[in-house]
């Protein structure tokens, strides 16, 4: 516990002192992240509100399919594009594997499904004159559906909060897809794994708390934007 | 039969993913009637899980831990089992020539001087050990963007090599399960400085009264006995040999 | 000069039967009152003719000869607007709730100018900056009024506009209707209170067994709408 | 490719001709996974109905508390109960390590955070007069309580669906706490963690395709019983 | 004798102070009109004094003396109901919604028995097994009433219970409310149209500017409650 204590107290020096491999370290795992998941939120929301307010054949079926789709393990989900990426897959003229496109990939994979199967529970929940309401008032449909989306902001917000925190944890898909190359694709979460696989136990952990501290900050901030979490009439 | 059945022994993926752990334990367990549970991790965190005292004995490569592990007394006596050799893999036209090189360390300078690309497993494993001692040998400080240092397992790594067409450093056991599934060859084997010995060491029962040592004795015992040595020597995969006994030997270091 | 004419709507929620044929048009400066028991189609009629609640099937012209409900849906949605039997308020003030109705293009003086008129004529000037979602219910269905004004269209569909309403809000309602009658706003009224309305309504149509059964003119000396041939429309 | 579908066919030949291996694996996914979910599901939402409907000091700090909890890895999970639970830890007496009662508190500790987070967006997004109304109708508490989450089912669903998912594909903590032991502590995220690090990647796609065969099962039953996904007024 | 007094109490939401010191109270088997502008604080009150809504400051007397709101809570919400000015529907048919208030304690035979009352009452058999999210306006308001009467409450909180409603079912209300009356449910209705409830009212209590201005003792020859010493009430 005392090595764990120091370890963390060396891992938070580290950081605050600038370290560069460290601070590399975090930087490859928030662009990677980050643009996953702006690149997978509005085709998700999109689709999303598809589900939810539209009624085609087939419409429950891809709902159960989103939500299946959360139960994938990551590491399936990297060996799925490996496959496809790799020499002799279909994609392998790209020479993308082991680069942090892949990852990106991955990570979208990833994502997409989180936040499907959560925005729309999310614009389910939404009141349905909210739409009426704001196509009566002259609303194109892209501004009704700003209206709904601030509307249930909470739901939605609580969607992203949960698509980053799946990619930005996942260690399987970055491993496969990215090979966890020191200053290349190595992120936080890879090199826990691999302080962990070291038995370095107590640097696994600390590296864990600065990926906490990221969340954490991330966090705060968007709640601040999302105004107060009250229940209302 | 054993009062306590079960025992847990930690161990390199190595040995876990060449077959040779599910060949031998059947027959250890018909034996003595011990059931093991095989915790198959890297050599870092199988020693650190001896160390806490999670495993009752502990099967690795990773030759000066070892002994420094006994020597911390975590461990009771580590008495070799095994060995096998790593190997230099590559793509088959050899861009930086190894295959004329007569060391190990040689060949491994050719690397960096052609600044040919090389994939290290960079987790601190016997493997990665064994590299960074060769390249210590060499004088050189492996960096630059020809070195890929991984931080994944044997496999991983020999994939990775495969997708980018590099050289990388392997134990002859994950090879030979690989190798129909690479275009990578042997470029270069053989060498003295490329053995790679195994192991085994039971956790020391003075600071853990109660793990199993009867256990992990019987363990020991068994396989350096003339059966389990047997056994080992037998043991391949379509007709590879993985290992080579080494039990014959008193307890303690094996000769490099 | 403007319409909107239905014929022949029919619309069953499961096995109930609620429009069975029904007929109404719209017209310039028209108001027509909607009257009919609870449960008898009232609210369902106007959200059809909004183009909120698809109807099983109803010919509309909306002076460009008969069509499907589905083709004239743009059309109807542009122009007209329903106020909901249990108004909606969007997630902001009081004031942001009235600037939503106004079209984008305006000027932010004009806007300010705009809301400022509609807050004074609904009395909420006091509460303009309060949060929409807890005003009162009386304060509520003010806003949802004024915001519908704001919009300015061409057809609104009233649902019991004076519901929540204390006196002197009924009576300013009142006014404002019969100003945007003068405007040539087409009118339509749902509401269980005919009496109130009776000084404006051009027309009042009574909804029972899934048919308009009583076609009523009152006040106007107009003949009531619905019994104009169609044809005389389509030359308009 | 081709490689894929005989490894898929396989797996599900082996599924259906009652391999005891697999069978073995899957029950014990089921069991941890379900035991988890299980002990983890009524705190998780009596926490999330307090955090929207009480007013306490501190109770936007919890709520990013657990949104932020959501970003933590499962090995970095994993790791921490591994420091707790190994011998030279504080709880190393009760010889937890290296067996299913360790994985399913692991898996407690991956999907409390979820369950909170996303159950209090289910909650937040509930009139407020369903409570009022059920309270002035003269329910208990407890009885109003149930009447909201029937009111907000699909929200709850929602969360326990990503609980699931969460718990059922995740390696980390699995792998620590656990062992991967066969017969014992292997599960099928870790057993296809085991195959893909073999390189048997087709092996690790037909367990994946496994587990979305059950998580698929799981959903549609769901589905049904929470009846139409539709957006009403 | 039961019932309820408050005194004193205050609500401000934000710096608008709606309550400033109001004082009122309910008899058994006495009616009370509560009418007042938009905005001026009706549902604030009747949600104060069901248990639901906290205000800043209040002295609750149910028979034991004052003390304060939040000491009198349980006691409030146990034994009067709220019929909200928008009623909730909850998630199931109509005849599950009107179930929900029936105690569970009932025979299933006695709970189907009451229901069917309640129904034929309200007029809404014919769709008592429709999903009531989707129900009208006036079928809503009338489900919220028959349900808030099979809860068979001491003190009825009524807010603008005639909203909605077609002349027949205002009727009907008025009818239920009278009987309800003479089973000595003390009650507070709160409504714009006061002209309606005149005839069952005792008392009409203006709210205006934060106060209760006006009591008028109407019909009933008691005098208006509030005007009864407190000690005379402590004595009951
Ligand atoms: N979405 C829906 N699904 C099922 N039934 C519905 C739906 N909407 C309305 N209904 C039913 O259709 C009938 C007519 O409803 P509508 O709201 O049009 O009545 P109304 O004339 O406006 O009544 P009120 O005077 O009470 O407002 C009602 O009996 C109602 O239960
Ligand atoms: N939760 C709240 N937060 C902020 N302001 C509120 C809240 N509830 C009510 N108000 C304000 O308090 C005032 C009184 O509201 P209340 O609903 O009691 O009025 P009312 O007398 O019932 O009016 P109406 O006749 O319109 O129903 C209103 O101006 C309203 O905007
Ligand atoms: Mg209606
Ligand atoms: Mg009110």
């Amino acid at each position: 516990m005392e090595h764990l204590s120091n370890a963390t107290i060396q891992a938070f020096y580290l950081l605050f002192s600038g370290d560069r491999d460290l601070w590399r370290i975090i930087g490859i795992s928030c662009r990677v992240s980050s643009l996953a998941l702006m690149i997978a939120v509005l085709p998700a929301i999109m689709l999303a509100f598809i589900l939810s307010y539209a009624r085609f054949i087939g419409r429950r079926f891809v709902i159960s399919l989103f939500n299946t789709l959360l139960s994938v393990p990551a590491v399936v989900i990297g060996l799925t594009f490996y496959l496809l990426l790799s020499r002799q897959g279909p994609l392998g003229d790209l020479h993308l594997l082991f680069t942090q496109s892949a990852m990106v990939i991955g990570q979208i994979a990833l994502c997409f499904p989180m936040l499907v199967a959560m925005g729309h529970a999310a614009f389910q929940s939404a009141d349905k004159r909210a739409w009426e309401t704001a196509r009566t008032l002259g609303a194109s449909p892209l501004r009704a559906l700003l209206t709904i989306m601030r509307e249930i902001r909470f739901g939605l917000l609580a969607a992203l909060l949960a698509a980053f925190g799946r990619v930005i944890s996942e260690i399987g898909a970055s491993m496969m897809l990215g090979g966890n190359i020191l200053y290349y694709t190595r992120n936080i979460p890879t090199a826990i794994a691999l302080e962990t696989s070291k038995g370095e136990f107590a640097q696994g952990i600390a590296l864990g708390l600065v990926l906490l501290l990221f969340a954490f900050v991330l966090n705060t901030s968007l709640h601040y934007f999302q105004g107060k979490g009250q229940v209302i009439a | 039969s054993p009062v306590n059945k079960t025992l847990r022994l930690a161990t390199t993926t190595s040995t876990e993913n060449s077959g040779l752990l599910s060949y031998l334990l059947p027959r250890f367990t018909q034996a003595t009637g011990y059931e093991v549970h095989v915790i198959a991790v890297g050599t870092g965190k199988a020693l650190r899980m001896g160390q806490d005292g999670d495993v009752d004995v502990v099967l690795v490569h990773a030759l000066p831990a070892e002994t420094k592990f006994v020597a911390a007394g975590y461990g009771e006596r580590r008495y070799p089992v095994m060995y096998n050799d790593f190997v230099i893999l590559g793509p088959v036209n050899d861009p930086a020539g190894l295959k004329h090189a007569h060391s190990v360390v040689e060949a491994m300078s050719k690397i960096s001087q052609h600044s040919a690309l090389f994939v290290s497993r960079g987790d601190d494993s016997g493997t990665n050990k064994k590299e960074l001692a060769i390249w210590r040998d060499a004088k050189i400080k492996p960096k630059g963007s020809w070195y890929r240092e991984a931080g994944q397992g044997m496999g991983k790594v020999i994939q990775m090599a495969n997708e980018l067409d590099a050289y990388t450093l392997s134990d002859r056991g994950t090879w030979i399960a690989y190798r129909d599934k690479t275009h990578l060859k042997v470029i270069f084997e053989g060498d003295e400085g490329l053995r790679n010995p195994y192991g085994i060491i039971a956790v020391n029962p003075k600071r853990y009264p109660d793990i199993n040592h009867a256990g992990a004795q019987a363990l020991i015992d068994w396989i350096t006995s003339h059966d389990g040595q047997q056994l080992i020597a037998q043991y391949a995969i379509d007709g590879f040999k993985l290992f080579i006994p080494s039990a014959t030997r008193t307890a303690g270091t094996d000769s490099k | 000069m403007s319409y909107i004419a239905f014929s022949e709507t029919h619309k069953a929620f499961g096995r109930r039967h609620i429009l069975q044929g029904v007929g109404i048009s719209l017209r310039e400066g028209q108001c027509c009152l909607l009257t009919g028991q609870n449960g008898a189609g009232k609210s369902t009629l106007q959200r059809i003719i909004a183009g909120l609640e698809r109807p099983d099937s109803a010919q509309v012209d909306v002076g460009d000869g008969y069509h499907s409900w589905k083709a004239q849906r743009k059309f109807l949605q542009a122009n007209c607007v329903y106020l909901h039997q249990q108004p909606f308020m969007f997630d902001g003030s009081v004031a942001e709730n009235l600037a939503y109705a106004l079209p984008r293009t305006l000027t932010k003086a004009e806007r300010l100018h705009r809301i400022q008129v509609a807050l004074t004529w609904a009395g909420l000037e006091d509460i303009a900056e309060c949060w929409a979602k807890t005003i009162s219910g009386g304060e509520r269905q003010r806003v949802a009024l004024a915001r519908a004004w704001l919009r300015s269209p061409r057809y609104m569909l009233l649902d019991e506009p004076s519901n929540n309403l204390d006196e002197d809000a009924k009576r300013r309602t009142l006014t404002l209707l019969e100003s945007l009658k003068v405007q040539g706003i087409a009118m339509v009224v749902a509401s269980h209170e005919a009496e109130q309305y009776r000084c404006i309504a051009d027309e009042q149509l009574d909804l029972a067994q899934g048919r308009i059964s009583a076609r009523t003119g009152v006040g106007s000396t107009l003949p009531p709408s619905n019994i104009i041939p169609i044809n005389k429309f389509q030359q308009a």
